[in-house]
């Protein structure tokens, strides 16, 4: 089993990603580069965080017609499972393999702090070791992570439960001081339709050891490795 | 008599010019006339010398490299005999002053750069763009040096925050510091922020940087090999920042305006990039050497690389990649562009840099070799047009030595009697309020929270403790970083300024359980001509030197700017101490707040009645005045070698020193910790000093512990064989419960949860309430 | 072939709310500056373009907006063409 | 009285750095996009504010501009006054 982590220019997530799958989930774990046109045979994507082509123009913005995101859309398309985290979710909107879009926050100033999150769905399959509405605790750090979606769409997300992660306070409550940007719906995470697509903006490769302060983002990584352990044979696009 | 001398006596200069012959004047250049010497800053007998070296008249291009080679940034003309006294030895050194960062050893074949640098004028100009460039160069510092950077820390002074100028200004500078470092993917761990009228015109922008390596992958500029290839590497060279000395006092013309010194723009996903690709590189067996172009350019990396390495270099500047077209040499070498590399390639690999370069993006162009004769040669399509001895022009810079004297104002201000202003100031309840309060105390989240602290997922403690710490993978060890330095203090008394930066410092690191190791430093001054800053100056770093050789700690590297003034008037003195120390295991990183209900509270050393330079008169009465706290050395090693053991020994579960806002800011930041649960506390204080000076005054050398209660006898015993005094103080207490401390006859007793949203609450409330920052004014 | 001067406008979309807008009013408002009615804040792309003509550089410069310059979920964009120029670039 | 719709155009000034620029024409460069010179990336601020007259206006947004729409020591700025207008806002 295989699970490729993409590097683009000026991502800086991507080795952290790396080591939370190879080191501490003990999955096989590779890179990718972004001008590599073809994925290879991978059983799951990650797109890390950072700041791919500077977040010139619009975050995820430019990175999206990187060579090997025709690869990865494939791939999607085939019910690969594909997770974009921070910039990875950015890209992930930018090239429609989720709806919306990410905004600068709120209050116009880069945030970073560890936030609470509401796991919201704990039916996909990155988010099956968590049970509904558990409170994980991990780090946020972006100037542009107010998730935006028409009225429709929102109502969509919502009446599918495609919501996956909500900002919330300490019990799990929502409140207007602990949604970090300004996110619609407290939004925080969304997964797509076929439910093998989710973008979050907070780090749960940053949360997966004692020393870090928190291991609440272990789960999503566990759950996609259980998940592919059990499940399919790798998509090769 | 102010004394003169050459840094490296017996340089040859005059005649020689090389086989080439000596340069012809450039149509275009301006004549070489005293005025335009004077325009580039360098005085009638610097340019006599300069006339000596080279056996002639300089050429316009000869001009601008020496008036940048010989300018205080890179020639450090008044402060290098003074930092000849700081300590720099150390069996753990690897790489001490004198290279782009130093370099210590720290175990299991693995190498620790680090480096401080300041960009105090660029901000003052241009507060985003001149931060920002600021993080950029420190970074290029570390990894030049073959180290992949972990981990950046900022010191920053200011204004007070009531004025929307200073607003601008910091709001400018956290958000430039903050895109920078976070784009490129480096976490903050610390720093410092002070707010004081003395900065209002001069703000002080100082980055630190700290690079990990393996020991083996250390590579130094130099520029070695005859007839290796000199490549420019990395962004390519525009008008940005040159030598604004010069433009600054020519006649307005019809093209002024665009020759007028341009704003330095930094391109942190360029840096990332080319991060990238240096680190590449130099694993690589395709290089030999590699320099950041930073002050003053292409000149001084290309001459420093010959003058280390005892070689020549020859490049042509119209080989140069550039961004605007007519560029002459002179703007092509004093260019300070950001985002660029000279690198020295083995000869015959050119393409192989060009590949790698490539890979990233990037552009890698040949712009000469290496040669043997000594001279640092500038060709223009192969036409000489300068044509200088290296090592004069990087090592014979004049420096130094002058008379200083200290200012009677200072002494004045310094023996003012403190006692009326304790008479009239007895609410101590309402002093501690507004000091938890005041934007030099309260939680610099406001500050942190625009730095990313946690990517690269190494960050054992972020901003908001005593230090930052990373951990180290693949091994039990963690780094410890921290900045220290205090400008009230180091004003009113200079030299026990610098012994307590130091001190500081090493306590901080102590308090998480690190053993303090090595140290840069950042010295931001006045003016030193004036007599009362070069005492400032020298007395600084007598009592650096003093405190560095007592704690062991080396200096391997810092940065000095001076002229930190506003229309004649100076910034506090300022010294800054970036100060490293090792975990060697991580396990035993301790933090500075309480962790549970009912441990006892312990003070190490002894409480004092010293109220001088403290933030409470500062606050309460607008003064900096009075004698700074005493610092004994000895005492403070003592303190912090027995706060180790019983780290180590695993008696304490938290450690916090006292600084700014004295004992009782300090418990209340040890209560409230990162504000997430916060714990209510209950104290009694019996020491016969007033309650205004034992709750506020800023006496060195205390550290307050909490340990499980039976513990707290062992502590005791532990701290007596080491020759310190404990007592308990108090008691933790309950989640969000009450904060209580008795003083005598007064009392301080506040729902800690109150202290918290105080705490927290001050610096965003001042950026977001009042009236916006505003833009400069500029006269247009 | 002649030398285009393009300017592209590029706007949050009305309804959307525009934080930085948002904040820029505020500070007007406390600076005292009477009378602002609305302020939002956008992108100005400005492109030099070669194309046989001002409409072929529009049509280029349109694809560029709905390719990579705009993002339609969240903004509208105009593109205005200012100048049709041969000169040389200082 | 009327309400005027302005634009601020708000550019990095000439000569300077503009990395946002770069690499958007680098991005539209391997997109395909042929003959592009040049491409720099700036800021539009659209304003409606009261004022006696057009006149009124522009130096009313002139002084914003340069008490903090715009960076002096790194941005140009250009004021157009689009249009007077009184219509309800949508
Ligand atoms: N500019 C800054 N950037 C990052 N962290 C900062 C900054 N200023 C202060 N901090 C952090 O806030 C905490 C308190 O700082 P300070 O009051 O200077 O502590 P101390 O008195 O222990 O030196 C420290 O953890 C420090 O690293
Ligand atoms: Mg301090």
């Amino acid at each position: 089993m295989t699970i490729a982590v993409v590097t683009f220019p000026g991502s800086n997530c991507d080795y952290d990603c790396y080591k939370a799958l190879k080191d501490v989930v003990g999955a096989e774990a590779e890179f990718r580069w972004h001008r590599t046109e073809s994925l290879g045979d991978v059983d799951a994507v990650v797109l890390p965080g950072g700041f791919s082509y500077g977040d010139y123009l619009r975050a995820g913005a430019i990175a999206r017609f990187s060579p090997i995101m025709e690869a990865v859309v494939a791939f999607a398309g085939k019910g690969g499972p594909v997770l974009g985290i921070c910039n990875g979710f950015q890209i992930l909107c930018e090239s429609g393999l989720l709806p919306g879009a990410l905004l600068r926050n709120e209050k116009l100033l880069f945030s970073s702090h560890d936030v609470h999150l509401r796991v919201e769905n704990a039916d996909t399959i990155f988010t099956r070791a968590y049970r509904r509405h558990d409170v994980l605790r991990m780090p946020i750090a972006h100037g542009e992570g107010q998730y935006y979606a028409d009225a429709e769409t929102l109502s969509l997300l919502e009446g599918d439960e495609r919501i996956v992660f909500r900002y919330v306070d300490s019990e799990g409550e929502l409140s207007h001081e602990t949604n970090p940007n300004g996110s619609a719906h407290a939004i925080a995470g969304i997964i797509n339709e076929a439910g093998n697509v989710m973008g979050m903006m907070p780090h749960p490769e940053r949360a997966v050891e004692e020393i870090l302060g928190s291991t609440d983002g272990l789960g999503i990584f566990s759950s996609l490795v259980e998940h592919l352990r059990s499940g399919p044979a790798a998509v090769t696009v | 008599m102010d004394r003169v001398g050459r840094e490296a006596d017996g340089i040859a200069g005059g005649g020689g010019t090389g086989s080439t012959g000596a340069p012809e004047p450039r149509a275009g250049d301006p004549e070489i006339t005293p005025e335009l010497v004077r325009e580039h800053g360098l005085s009638e007998s610097e340019y006599e010398q300069i006339e000596e070296i080279l056996g002639r008249t300089p050429t316009f291009t000869e001009l601008g490299v020496f008036s940048a080679m010989w300018s205080e940034h890179c020639g450090y003309k008044n402060s290098k005999r003074l930092l000849r006294l700081l300590p720099t030895e150390a069996p753990w050194v690897i790489q001490g002053p004198g290279e782009n960062a130093g370099v210590i050893d720290i175990g299991e074949g693995l190498a620790l750069a680090f480096k401080i640098e300041s960009h105090n004028h660029p901000s003052a100009v241009e507060p985003y763009q001149g931060a920002a460039t600021g993080v950029g160069g420190i970074l290029r510092d570390v990894f030049t040096m073959g180290a992949r950077p972990v981990a950046i820390l900022n010191s920053l002074r200011f204004g007070d925050l009531t004025s929307g100028r200073v607003r601008y200004l910091f709001s400018g500078v956290v958000k430039g510091i903050g895109d920078y470092g976070n784009c490129v993917g480096i976490p903050n761990i610390g720093g410092e922020v002070y707010f004081d009228r003395g900065y209002e015109g001069n703000p002080i922008v100082n980055a630190m940087c700290l690079g990990l390596m393996k020991a083996e992958d250390l590579i130094r500029g130099e520029a070695e090999g005859v007839g290796n290839t000199l490549m420019a590497v990395g962004a390519r060279t525009g008008r940005d920042g040159i030598h604004g000395a010069t433009f600054a006092s020519e006649e307005l013309s019809e093209d002024s305006e665009a020759k007028r010194p341009q704003v330095q723009v930094g391109d942190p996903f360029t840096e990332k990039l080319l991060l990238e690709a240096s680190l590449e590189l130099i694993r690589s067996d395709h290089i030999v050497g590699i320099q950041d172009m930073g002050a003053a350019g292409l000149t001084s990396s290309a001459s420093e690389m010959a003058g280390r390495s005892g070689s020549g270099v020859e490049l042509d500047t119209s080989e140069v990649p550039v961004r605007e077209a007519g560029m002459t040499p002179y703007e092509i070498l004093l260019s300070e562009s950001q985002e660029r590399m000279l690198v020295v390639a083995k000869k015959g690999r050119e393409e192989e840099v060009r590949k790698i370069l490539a890979k990233w993006e990037l552009e890698a162009e040949p712009i000469g070799r290496v040669t043997d004769d000594g001279s640092f040669r500038i060709l223009e399509a192969g036409k000489v047009v300068a044509d200088v001895p290296a090592l004069p022009l990087t090592e014979g810079c004049p420096t130094y030595e002058r008379e200083g004297v200290e200012s009677e104002t200072t002494k004045g201000l310094r023996e003012t009697d403190l006692a009326p202003y304790v008479k009239r100031d007895r609410d101590v309840e309402s002093a501690f309020l507004e000091l938890l309060g005041s934007p030099n105390i309260a939680s610099r989240r406001w500050v942190y929270d625009q730095y990313d602290t946690t990517v690269r997922t190494q960050t054992a403690i972020r901003p908001g403790g005593s230090a930052g710490v990373i951990r180290i993978r693949g091994t039990n060890k963690g780094v410890a970083a921290t900045t220290d330095g205090n400008g009230r203090y180091t004003f009113l008394h200079p030299r026990r300024g610098g012994m307590i930066a130091v001190a500081e410092a090493a306590r901080n690191l102590t308090c998480v359980g690190a053993l303090p190791t090595a140290v840069t430093n950042n010295l931001n001054f006045g003016n030193p001509l004036k007599p009362e800053i070069y005492f400032q100056l020298r007395e600084a770093v007598l009592g650096m030197a003093d405190a560095c050789r007592l704690f062991e700690t080396p200096v391997t590297g810092g940065n000095v700017s001076l002229y930190n003034e506003t229309e004649g008037d100076a910034i506090y003195p300022t010294p800054v101490i970036g100060m490293v120390g090792i975990l060697e295991d991580i396990s035993t990183l301790t933090r500075h707040h309480f962790r549970n209900e009912g441990d006892a509270i312990v003070l190490l050393g002894e409480n004092t009645e010293e109220l001088g330079a403290s933030e409470w008169l500062y606050v309460r009465h607008g003064l900096v005045a009075g004698e700074p706290p005493a610092v004994d050395l000895l005492e403070e090693r003592r303190l912090q070698h027995a706060l180790l053991a019983l780290i180590e020994a695993g008696l304490l579960r938290s450690a916090q020193d006292c600084s700014e806002g004295g004992l009782a800011c300090a418990l209340a930041t040890a209560a409230i910790g990162d504000g997430d649960s916060a714990l209510g506390l209950h104290v009694e204080l019996h020491d016969r000093i007033d309650p205004v000076a034992l709750l506020f005054g800023e006496g060195q050398g205390r550290i307050i512990v909490s340990c499980a209660p039976e513990e707290e006898t062992e502590l005791h015993r532990m701290a007596r064989n080491h020759g310190v005094p404990s007592r308990k103080l108090g008691t933790v207490g309950a989640p969000g419960g009450i904060f209580t401390i008795r003083a005598g006859n007064v009392a301080i007793r506040q729902p800690i949860e109150q202290l918290a949203d105080a705490y927290f609450g001050s610096i965003p409330s001042l950026m977001e309430t009042v009236e916006p920052a505003t833009p400069p004014r500029l006269s247009q | 072939m002649s030398r285009h001067r393009v300017e592209v406008l590029i706007q949050p979309r009305p309804g959307l709310l525009d934080p930085e807008g948002k904040v820029v009013h505020h500070a007007l408002d406390s600076l005292g500056f009477p009378g602002i009615e609305e302020v939002r804040v956008g992108r100005a792309i400005h492109l030099e373009v070669d194309a046989a003509d001002a409409e072929e550089a529009r049509r280029q410069v349109d694809r560029m907006c709905r390719r990579l310059l705009a993002n339609p979920v969240t903004e509208d964009y105009e593109i205005r063409i200012r100048a049709e120029t041969e000169e040389e670039r200082r």
